[in-house]
Order: C-alpha cells, then sequence, then structure tokens
C-alpha cells in the first residue's frame, strides 16, 4: 500500500446578490418611548446570522446600543418584503435596506432632538444612545429622552424606512449575452490549497489540510463571516469527495434515502482549515461588506481534484472523486489526445463520444 | 462601542442553545392533522386512472387534495424574469419523475394519512424515460417534456444562454496550445438537518396562516396566492427561523398543497417530510456537464474561451434559466479571457427537479475552470500560481459580457495563499498588484479589453 | 409508564413503542430534541439516558421505564446557562441550531465521562452528530473549551483556531 | 389501527417461550433497526419482544471461550482483540454502538439501501456459534449455518475460542451511521489455521474458504477470495469497486496476522 500526498490551488470570484439584480429588500423601525428600536424585515434567518449582522448595522446606523434592538422577521404581515435569503444577498441587500431605514429613523430621530434643543438637526450626533450637539457635548441628552419628548410632547412616531433594489439588468443583445447595465453588486473573490493523502490502493482520498484567503468587504462579524467560511469549506470537501445523490449517475439506480448512504460531511471528516480574511471594502455594500456566504463553497473542488492530480498523476474531473473513481483513473492512467496543437483531455465523457454524429459535431468545442 | 466589525454573539443564540428557538415543527397547533403524499413510483408515465375516493371514505381522512382542486395549476416563479411556468402542482395526467407528488391528504394521524395515500386507485402507463443530457438532443431520444428536451425560452425566444466576445476564431488560430477537456460535477442534497415542513391554519376570518421553513418568507407568499388566485393581505406566512436552507428551501415545496388542505377540511394542517422524503424527492443541486477548450500561448496567456455548458434541470425548469444564465456570466473565472465563444442549455431528464443550492450556477463552472486552469499549468510547464496571476482580474478588466471590473482580488487572494504554503513566486508575481495592468502584465492582445473602472 | 425527565417524575401515556423522542416533544411538549431523520443518522434527536446519549428516535418508551431523561431544557435556562450552553454560545457553535441540543448533550456526556479537549477524541465520541451548516471546526473548539473548564464571556464570541487576519490588501 | 402486542420478558427462558416459534414476532434489541422501519410504515408488527430486559446481555468467558448475550450492546465489544473488537469499533458512531445489539446485528434482514450486520464477518472468522431458540426448540450451530434462517430464530447468545491472532481491515469512510461498505476480518487458531470472512461483500458475512487455502500466499488469497463472494452494486459501492478492494483487504489481514507472532 502506499499513501500520496499533493496539493493543489485554486482561486475564484462569485458575484453578490442575484444575478442581473432586480431583487429588492425592504425594511421599517420603529423606536419605543424609551428610545429602544424594533426592526422589522422579511428576511429569513437559516443560520447564516441575517438576524445579527442586521441588528448589528441597525444599531451603528442610528447609533444605539446593539442590546437596544428588537429583530422580527417572523412574519409577512409586519414585515415588508424581502426577496429572500439566498443569492448571497441576506447581508448585502437586505442588510442595506435596514440600513437605510435606520438612517432614516435617525434623521427623524434627529429632527425631534434638534427641536428639544433648539439646535440644528445637523449639528447633532447619535453616539450609544445618547444625542450629542457637536462642539457642545455637555448639552447631550439620551435617546430615549428624545423618544420620550416624541411621544408625549410632540405626538410623533420615530418611524424609518428603507428599501434597496438594484434595478434589473436586461440583456440587450442575445448573440453576445451584453447587458444594459452592471449584472452584479460586489463581486467577493477566493483563493485556496488543499493537501490530500490517497491511498492507491483503496482509492480513499482524505482532504488533510485547506488553506483559504477571502476578499469579504468588511467582515461586519467576523465570527460570523468564519461560520460562513468553515462552514462552506466542509460542504465543498462533501462536494469533492463524498455526496451524490445518484451514485452511479445519470442512472438513477441505488439513490440513498438515508444518511447511512448519503455521504453528508461528518465531524470525522473535518481537516485542518487555515482561513486569511482580508477586507477590500465594497463600493456599495452597507459598511463595505461583500456577500460571501455561497461563494464559501466554491474553491475547494478545484484545489482538491488538483491536489489528487499531484498526488497520484491522474485527473479526475467527475464529482465527487470516489475511491472507485480513483481506482477506475490508476487503471486506466488515461493520457490526453494530442493532435496537432490541440490536447484533448477526457474524451471519454464528452457528448461526441454519446451523442449521435450529426448532434456531436452542432457541440463540438474543438477548434 | 461600534456593534459593526465586533465578535458580537448571535442575537439568536441563546434561543439556539436552550432549546428554545421555535422551528416550524415546534409550534403547537390543537386539532392538527397530519399530510402525507401520493408520489409516482415510476419516472416517467401517463396516469390512466386516479380514484381517491377509498381515502375519502376512510374514517378520520378530511381532505384528499389533487390537480384537480387547484385554482391555478401551472405558476411559473420566474414569471417575473420571463420564465414561463412548466410545473403543475400536483401531478395532472403525467407523472415526469419518481416522487413527484399525485394527490395530498389530511388525516387525523400520521398513520391514517399513510393509509389514505395507500387507498388511492391509481394506474400509470409507463413511458420511456431520459437520465443522460448528452443524449437528450439525439433525433431518438424520447420527448420528455412539454418544450422539448431542453428549455427554448431564453429572452422568449432563444433555445439556449449565448455569451460572445472579441473573436474567438483569431484565439485559436494564433495559440500555441489548445486545452480540452470535460468537467461533470454531481447532483447534491441539501441536507438541512431541519426537513421541508408547513403548518397551515384556517382563520376565522377567512385568512390562512402559513407556519413556513421558506427561506423567502414573501417568495412562498407570493407563490401560494398565485396558486390559490388569492389577494397577498389573505396569507400570512410566519417564519424566519430556519433549521438550514442551503437553497432547497426557496422551493416553497410544501406550503400551497397544506394550504390547499386547510382551505378544504377547514382545520389546521401539518406536513413534516421525512428524511427519505427529503433525499429522495425534494430537489437537488443540478448535476452540470461542462467541456472546455482553452486557447492558450506557451508562455500562458489564454486567449480565448469556447465552452459548451449542459446543465441537468431535471424534469422541470424551475430556477434552472436563471442559474445557467448566472453561470454563463461567470465561466472566464476570476481571470480575464478576451475572446469568449459560450452556449449553455438547460436540458431536461427525468429526475427530479434540480434547483438553486449554495453557490447556484457558479459552484460548477468554479471547478470546471479552475481545474482546467491547473490542467494547463501542467501542461504548459507554468507554475499553476504565476499561471493565475499572470490572467488573473485587475482594475479595468472586463467580464464575459463587457462588464468593468472596479475591485477584483484575484491578485492578493492568491499571493496570500502563496505566503500560507510556503510556495515561493519570483519576484514579478510576488510584487504585482491588482492595479490596471501595465508592462508585462498587459500583453498587446489585451490592450483593447481594457475598460475605464470611472465610467462603470 | 413512570420517567424522570429533567428531574421531574412524569408519568406518561403514549403508547410502550412509541419513539421517545416523541413522547418528549408530543406528549411533554419538550421540543428541544429534534426529528432530524427518525432514522438514527443525524444526532437531532440525541438525549441523555441515565447520562449517556441516545438517539431518542430508535428508543421506544418500554425501553426507558423508569430511567433519568436529560433534555436541553434540563441543561440551563437563558439566565443560567450551563458550561456547555455558555461554550456553544462563545464560541459560535450553533447556526442554524436544529442540531444544537443534540450535540450538546453528547458533549456533556462526553465531558461527564472524563474527555479532554483533545481534538480527535471530540471528534470521534459526536461522529454521530451531522452539522450540515457545518460548524465542525467552531464546535469542536467549543466542546474543547468547556472540557478545560473555561471561564466564558458572554458578550463576546471567540474566533476559529485557525483563523488569521490579512487585513486590507 | 389495531394495537400491537408488547411483550417484555425479564428473563432468558420468559423470552424463549415468548418468541416460541417466532411465527407472528417482531424482535427488538436495541431498536436501531426496527423502531425507524415502524416510523416509516414498513413494519407493522402484531407482536413486538423487546429483549432490553430478558437477561441477554453481558460477555462472559470460561477457558479460552467467550460467550457474548445477544441483547449485548456492540459498544461492549470495542474493547475485545481483533478482529471483533475493532470491527465493533467501526459499527456506525458510539451512541448506535451503545444502542444496538450483537444479536440485532446478527439477525437483522437486509437494509433497503446497503448491508447490514458489521459484525458477522468477525464472527464468522472467529467460527462462531449462535444459541437460538424457536421451532424445534433451543439450538447451537455455527454461525455460518444460522446466517439464512435468522429470520425465524431468537439469538440467545454467540460463543467463540478466542483465536491465538485476530486482523481486521476495513474501508474506512467515516461519516455518520454508515454501514461497511467492505470489510474483511481474519483470525488464526492455537493450531494455526485461518478463518478469513468478509462483510459487505453480500447481503450477509460470508466466509472466504478460497482466501483461507492459499493464507499462506496473500496475493494468490486475495485474488482466491473474489471465488467465494457474490458482489453487489448499492448505494455505498458498486461490485467493480468491491471486487478491486476485497483483494486488497484480504492481503492486509493476512499481513496483520504474520506480524502477530
Amino acid at each position: 500500500m502506499a499513501t500520496h500526498k499533493g496539493r493543489g490551488v485554486s482561486a475564484i470570484e462569485y458575484p453578490t446578490g442575484m444575478n442581473q439584480n432586480g431583487d429588492p429588500s425592504q425594511a421599517w423601525i420603529k423606536i419605543k418611548p424609551d428610545g429602544r428600536v424594533d426592526v422589522f424585515a422579511g428576511t429569513s434567518d437559516i443560520g447564516n446570522g441575517s438576524k445579527t449582522i442586521q441588528s448589528q448595522i441597525v444599531a451603528d446606523a442610528l447609533g444605539v446600543p446593539y442590546d437596544w434592538i428588537t429583530y422580527d422577521n417572523s412574519n409577512t404581515d409586519s414585515s415588508p418584503l424581502c426577496t429572500g435569503t439566498f443569492a448571497s444577498r441576506a447581508t448585502f441587500v437586505a442588510g442595506m435596506a435596514a440600513k437605510k431605514a435606520a438612517e432614516s429613523a435617525r434623521t427623524k430621530l434627529l429632527e425631534i432632538a434638534g427641536k428639544l434643543l433648539e439646535i440644528d438637526p445637523a449639528d447633532l450626533d447619535v453616539v450609544d444612545g445618547e444625542v450629542i450637539p457637536k462642539g457642545a457635548p455637555q448639552k447631550k441628552i439620551s435617546v430615549a429622552d428624545v423618544a420620550g419628548a416624541a411621544t408625549w410632547v410632540y405626538g410623533e412616531l420615530i418611524t424609518g424606512t428603507g428599501a434597496q433594489l438594484k434595478p434589473y439588468a436586461a440583456i440587450v443583445d442575445n448573440e453576445t449575452g451584453r447587458v444594459d447595465l452592471p449584472p452584479h453588486s460586489a463581486i467577493s473573490y477566493a483563493a485556496c490549497a488543499a493537501e490530500v493523502e490517497v491511498d492507491d490502493e483503496t482509492g480513499h482520498v482524505t482532504v488533510t489540510h485547506l488553506w483559504q484567503c477571502f476578499d469579504v468587504g468588511h467582515a461586519l462579524n467576523p465570527t460570523l463571516v468564519e461560520g460562513q467560511i468553515e462552514g462552506g469549506a466542509m460542504q465543498g470537501l462533501g462536494l469533492s469527495v463524498l455526496e451524490n445523490c445518484y451514485p452511479y449517475y445519470p442512472s438513477v439506480e441505488h439513490r440513498g434515502g438515508q444518511f447511512g448512504s448519503y455521504l453528508a460531511p461528518g465531524m470525522e471528516d473535518l481537516p485542518q482549515i487555515d482561513t486569511i480574511i482580508i477586507e477590500n471594502p465594497s463600493a456599495d455594500g452597507p459598511y463595505g461588506a461583500k456577500g460571501i456566504g455561497e461563494m464559501a463553497n466554491n474553491p475547494q473542488p478545484p484545489a482538491i481534484t488538483a491536489a489528487v492530480y499531484d498526488a497520484i498523476g491522474v485527473w479526475i474531473t467527475e464529482l465527487p472523486i470516489t475511491p472507485e473513481r480513483v481506482l477506475r483513473a490508476l487503471e486506466a492512467k488515461a493520457k490526453p489526445r494530442r493532435e496537432g496543437k490541440v490536447v484533448i483531455f477526457d474524451e471519454e465523457l464528452s457528448l461526441a463520444k454519446f451523442a449521435h454524429a450529426d448532434v456531436a459535431v452542432k457541440f463540438d468545442v474543438h477548434a | 462601542m461600534k456593534a459593526v466589525g465586533a465578535r458580537l454573539p448571535r442575537y439568536d443564540g441563546i434561543a439556539h442553545v436552550t432549546g428554545r428557538s421555535t422551528y416550524v415543527d415546534d409550534v403547537r397547533i390543537p386539532g392538527t392533522l397530519w399530510v402525507k403524499a401520493l408520489r409516482s413510483p415510476h419516472h416517467n408515465a401517463a396516469i390512466t386512472k386516479l380514484d381517491t375516493s377509498p381515502a375519502e371514505k376512510l374514517k378520520g381522512v378530511h381532505a384528499v387534495v389533487t390537480a384537480a382542486d387547484v385554482p391555478l395549476l401551472v405558476y411559473g416563479h420566474l414569471s417575473a424574469l420571463g420564465i414561463p411556468g412548466d410545473e403543475p402542482l400536483l401531478a395532472d395526467g403525467e407523472v415526469r419523475y419518481q416522487g413527484q407528488p399525485i394527490a395530498v391528504v389530511a388525516a387525523e394521524s400520521e398513520e391514517l394519512a399513510m393509509a389514505a395515500v395507500e387507498a388511492i386507485r391509481i394506474e400509470y402507463e409507463e413511458r420511456p424515460a431520459l437520465f443522460d443530457i448528452r443524449k437528450a438532443f439525439d433525433p431518438d431520444a424520447p420527448v420528455i417534456h412539454e418544450w422539448g428536451n431542453w428549455y427554448p425560452h431564453f429572452e422568449g425566444e432563444l433555445d439556449r444562454r449565448q455569451i460572445r466576445k472579441g473573436d474567438i476564431e483569431w484565439a485559436f488560430d494564433k495559440a500555441d496550445t489548445i486545452v480540452q477537456g470535460v468537467y461533470r460535477p454531481a447532483a447534491i442534497e441539501h441536507v438541512p438537518l431541519e426537513t421541508q415542513v408547513c403548518q397551515v391554519v384556517p382563520e376565522a376570518d377567512g385568512r390562512l396562516t402559513i407556519y413556513s421553513c421558506t427561506q423567502a418568507l414573501y417568495f412562498s407568499l407570493g407563490v401560494v396566492c398565485a396558486h390559490l388566485q388569492l389577494p397577498l393581505n389573505k396569507v400570512k406566512v410566519v417564519g424566519g427561523t430556519v433549521g438550514g436552507g442551503f437553497g432547497g428551501k426557496v422551493d416553497t415545496a410544501t406550503e400551497t398543497m397544506c394550504a390547499l388542505l386547510a382551505q378544504k377540511s377547514g382545520r389546521p394542517v401539518k406536513w413534516r417530510w421525512t428524511r427519505e422524503e427529503e433525499f429522495l424527492c425534494s430537489s437537488t443541486r443540478a448535476p452540470w456537464h461542462m467541456e472546455i477548450a482553452d486557447a492558450v500561448t506557451k508562455d500562458g496567456w489564454i486567449l480565448g474561451r469556447k465552452m459548451l455548458t449542459l446543465h441537468d434541470s431535471g424534469a422541470y425548469a424551475r430556477f434552472s434559466p436563471y442559474g445557467l444564465t448566472k453561470h454563463s456570466f461567470h465561466h472566464a473565472g476570476a481571470y480575464t479571457i478576451p475572446n469568449i465563444h459560450f452556449d449553455g442549455y438547460v436540458v431536461f431528464t427525468n429526475r427530479v427537479p434540480t434547483t438553486a443550492m449554495r453557490g447556484f450556477g457558479v459552484t460548477s463552472v468554479s471547478f470546471a475552470v479552475e481545474t482546467h486552469l491547473s490542467r494547463i499549468a501542467v501542461e504548459l510547464g507554468i507554475d499553476p500560481f504565476e499561471l493565475r496571476l499572470k490572467n488573473a482580474n485587475r482594475i479595468g478588466d472586463t467580464t464575459p459580457n463587457g462588464v468593468v471590473l472596479t475591485d477584483p482580488s484575484t491578485v492578493p487572494t492568491i499571493q496570500a495563499i502563496a505566503d500560507a504554503i510556503g510556495h515561493e513566486l519570483t519576484a514579478e508575481y510576488r510584487t504585482t498588484t491588482r492595479d490596471t495592468r501595465s508592462g508585462a502584465f498587459l500583453p498587446d492582445h489585451l490592450v483593447s479589453q481594457l475598460g475605464n473602472p470611472e465610467e462603470h | 409508564m413512570n420517567l424522570t425527565v429533567n428531574g421531574v417524575a412524569r408519568e406518561v401515556e403514549s403508547g410502550p413503542l412509541t419513539p421517545l423522542l416523541f413522547v418528549l416533544r408530543d406528549e411533554l411538549e419538550l421540543t428541544g430534541a429534534k426529528a432530524g431523520c427518525q432514522q438514527g443518522g443525524c444526532g437531532a434527536c440525541t438525549v441523555l439516558v441515565d447520562g449517556e446519549p441516545r438517539r431518542s428516535c430508535l428508543t421506544p418508551l418500554a425501553a426507558v421505564e423508569g430511567a433519568e431523561i436529560t433534555t436541553v431544557e434540563g441543561l440551563g435556562t437563558p439566565e443560567d446557562l450551563a458550561p456547555i450552553q455558555q461554550a456553544f454560545t462563545h464560541h459560535y457553535a450553533a447556526q442554524c441550531g436544529f442540531c444544537t441540543s443534540g450535540l450538546m448533550l453528547a458533549a456533556q456526556a462526553y465531558i461527564d465521562h472524563g474527555g479532554t479537549d483533545d481534538r480527535h477524541a471530540i471528534q470521534e465520541a459526536l461522529s454521530g452528530h451531522v452539522c450540515r451548516c457545518t460548524g465542525y471546526v467552531k464546535i469542536v473548539d467549543a466542546v474543547a473549551a468547556a472540557a478545560r473548564g473555561d471561564e466564558f464571556d458572554l458578550t463576546v464570541t471567540a474566533g476559529s483556531s485557525g483563523m488569521t487576519s490579512g487585513g486590507v490588501r | 389501527m389495531p394495537a400491537i402486542d408488547v411483550l417484555t420478558p425479564t428473563s432468558p427462558d420468559e423470552a424463549v417461550a415468548a418468541f416460541g416459534d417466532g411465527t407472528g414476532v417482531v424482535v427488538l434489541g436495541g431498536g436501531t433497526i426496527v423502531v425507524p422501519e415502524m416510523t416509516y410504515g414498513r413494519l407493522k408488527p402484531e407482536r413486538v419482544l423487546m429483549l432490553g430486559r430478558a437477561g441477554l446481555a453481558g460477555i462472559s468467558r470460561s477457558g479460552s471461550t467467550v460467550t457474548i448475550g445477544a441483547a449485548t450492546p456492540v459498544a461492549d465489544l470495542v474493547g475485545l482483540a481483533a478482529p471483533l473488537g475493532p470491527c465493533a469499533a467501526n459499527v456506525a458512531d458510539a451512541e448506535i454502538r451503545a444502542q444496538g445489539t450483537v444479536g440485532g446485528n446478527l439477525c437483522a434482514g437486509e437494509g433497503p439501501e446497503a448491508p447490514r450486520g458489521d459484525l458477522q464477518g468477525a464472527l464468522l472468522a472467529l467460527g462462531a456459534v449462535v444459541r437460538s431458540a424457536g421451532a424445534g426448540g433451543i439450538a447451537s450451530e455455527p454461525l455460518e449455518d444460522f446466517l439464512p434462517k435468522r429470520r425465524s430464530r431468537l439469538a440467545l447468545d454467540v460463543s467463540f475460542e478466542e483465536p491465538a491472532a485476530g486482523a481486521f481491515a476495513n474501508l474506512d469512510r467515516p461519516h455518520t451511521d454508515d454501514y461497511t461498505a467492505l470489510a474483511v476480518s481474519g483470525a488464526r487458531a492455537a493450531d494455526g489455521t485461518i478463518r478469513l470472512a468478509a462483510t459487505g461483500a453480500g447481503w450477509w458475512g460470508l466466509r472466504l474458504p478460497s482466501a483461507e487455502a492459499k493464507a499462506g500466499d496473500p496475493e494468490a488469497a486475495g485474488a482466491a477470495a473474489l471465488a467465494d463472494v457474490k458482489l453487489a452494486d448499492d448505494a455505498l459501492a458498486s461490485a467493480w469497486y468491491r471486487g478491486k478492494v476485497l483483494p486488497v483487504l484480504v492481503r492486509r489481514v493476512l499481513a496483520q496476522l504474520k506480524e502477530i507472532a
């Protein structure tokens, strides 16, 4: 038996928000008479932490402590529209709606405070739950006092609404796929290196180490970003070497209906994961954030595939890289076919191998 | 203290660790009926007989719903994006995948609901099925979808998503080497620990309250109201706390059927999918078939890329046309490739419809193009880091469909990984930045590709 | 049938073959244990039976007659979290939260049986629990910290082992 | 729904009496296999015999003979010598091992998607004898003979002579609640006889007599093992793959045995 080690690398990019945009999110805020803040948004928290992140955004945009925020995403009666928690949009798009709602509530808050203090609202700031006149901090009053005055003195409700929508980028040329507007919001970038060990007798691949670097724009909560990145790494590992709904794809036979036969990554599959977070703030996300939730499982499969090649000298380009595929590849030791300057890999997998000849010609990517 | 940037604990963290977060299955509603579905055992078949009356006659069975009960049976979930509908809420005269729901029942207990499903009389006439997308275009392939075997409605009229840029013929002529490869990532289950689950309560005022594990409350609201032909104020979707989604809970898989059963029975209903239903009947990440031919120079410049993508959509379109378009926009990866020829097809097969999953459309293409780059590096004998850094997107580079990039980070992320694993880069690559191309990083063939970020 | 659940003697009426999971969830309305698969495959339903972690979906009521059952509701309250709950909070070991109660109870048993902060031992002990989110790094961090008897500041969370900031580039 | 008759014997004799000839009785040991089948509506028993309190658990030794009660949890075997100890340690995860029983592992029906009965290979290699009850009374017989009729018998205990050396090799794909895609167990008796058996090479554990006959030549033994099995495709592995790896595992087991003087 021989165990072979190998390393591979990859670099990827991924857009934030729905492709072509056109996906609105909205939020609204009301401030209670003691200054505490209720945020209403329709963003589901699927574990990604959108309740937390949007509360943090509102706290800073308003200038109040985090624990003053109540976040309600519980139903469609009280919450305005959010397109949903997908497309890496919960922080970037929905978070921007929450930020705008907080800014609009802040404007209203300062308007009341201005009346109360007889100071131009433009000369007021809100910090840690207090309204502070610029240059005259001794005159500061609490947000609670302002909210109380709004309720009991001025007969006003301090609210704010916010909506975020980048217009839909239509394809204006079917020939080239050209669009009339940028079809994405901020693009995030990542690179990854993987180290594997391959048993050349059983074909078993163990991912031993992943190094990853993500440009997250700005980590609004570093711990939650880590959760996304590490979670994505494990799902990427699953894509690479474990998971398959159809073990004999394209056949539908032997599809697994149990955890015993569908190989979701388990705790014992966990490799060493080292991650570097870099922050190049986005121009248009809340506080410079980008959305990296989804891309977190994209860089591992190509890095692991290259690492397997580095270990045993064969390319396995059907995922997952199961022990069976490793043994079949080692047995075939396929070499690319060379035709002049053209190097053709994987002919045995190609459409041309399976389709009728005239179909194959139509779909040929060959020069 | 600034909240943004701080390592604050989760808003719902204490609720999570004390078991007090309320997921849909945890909502207790007295008098709730259990829901179960009759699902197709066949991959492709005509339904020649369907008689639900034996189930309806069982004591304790309060409602059975079939296609005939749905006010709007077919609703295009992405009709706003010009993607028409093809999938009936419940099978109507034919089934196109194993596990497709045909009828749903609501009964006093889970056992009784299972018995009611078994009591429904149904007969099928099996048809030949199609599973291999590489054979879908063949003249003798069985035609398995009303639109043919591949989606024909891109921008209302195209049967493929097409991207063209520059002069692909020039790139392939000029290339020193052309490297071709085929890439096939698999279908993946989302496997949220919380399976699909829904409860619907018919309220006294005629409204429906839907407790949903959806990732998109308003999206589900819109889908339910469309099928039921109700204004948005007649339905309240309650949710927001979800036991994992990963894209699979954008499908509105249970809500509409439960709403119809609640309406028909006048009772609260609950449907919690078993893990087997989740594994075998819920949508998956799509399998993809990608063929790439890259025209490269011997010193590692990628002059052009030809790419063919087949996206295995399963039996219906769902979000696949959207996913393929996103895929096409990103098929150059994190690099500038001046000459592009991309054709992509959404292909139907008789498997469970595929849907969005983390990285939708791009996970596949990242795997394909990055593995391809690793192969090119080996083929040319070039360091894989340096091959990437050479072609890496820079400020002012343009995407396959011509959009100018303003803040790409490919260069710093690759450099950071090289540092992390102790991979020595030459000075040229160690010191290069993401700034606008110049010098050795601006060969003649890229000059005309640069756009002005200021105009972006 | 009689059980002691979280220290309280309970008489339950569910049938003898009813899985303990549904006795807890449906009869006793303790919903912390989750019905993740009902196949024994995921660990979301794990509770302690006489101090040992057991998949409650696989356990018929009659098999645990007279036993002491501990569910997540018996670990601690929001005002007075058990150390393992503090560890999971501080180390951000719960994302969607659905696997959390089963994992914490298994971790509690691991620590009660003298488990240490050895990462491989923790991975082996908890290997029956799927976290799809998948927060394994932080879960192992949390269990290791609880096994060491760390003190936890619940106003902040900890960064993962293996994370570094690359700053702005 | 008709009520299910639940029998909870408190002694081995009561268990044997309650089982009778086994007609219409579903035996529930730890519940890891039977309970999900009931939950999913595939198993609708009329009578369920619960073994948890029947006094059938425990490991005893008499001289070099080891006897394991049928209701002994798999976890209790983990500390035993190879092949049984490492084989038991490879079963699913710690919680399932603590709940699933030896008897259940020997008597379970085929799984819907993958082989079950991880311990069968190790016990076959050990030449284990099963004592069981049912039609015709209590009988003892070699595990090979017992396995084909396991669905109609109530296993009481299984015993074997401690080997001079034991070995176990498996495909290690660690994940939750897994069944063994393929494993090979080997044992060398005091007289030098080598017995080999596989789990995952068929729907239950199988002896590998052709491999045993060539045990002195690991390469030849590995190849010969293929003659002893009828390999199947399932969700875990294809027949092709199992055919490739069975010889590897046989070789590894024989190598391990050789290392133990």
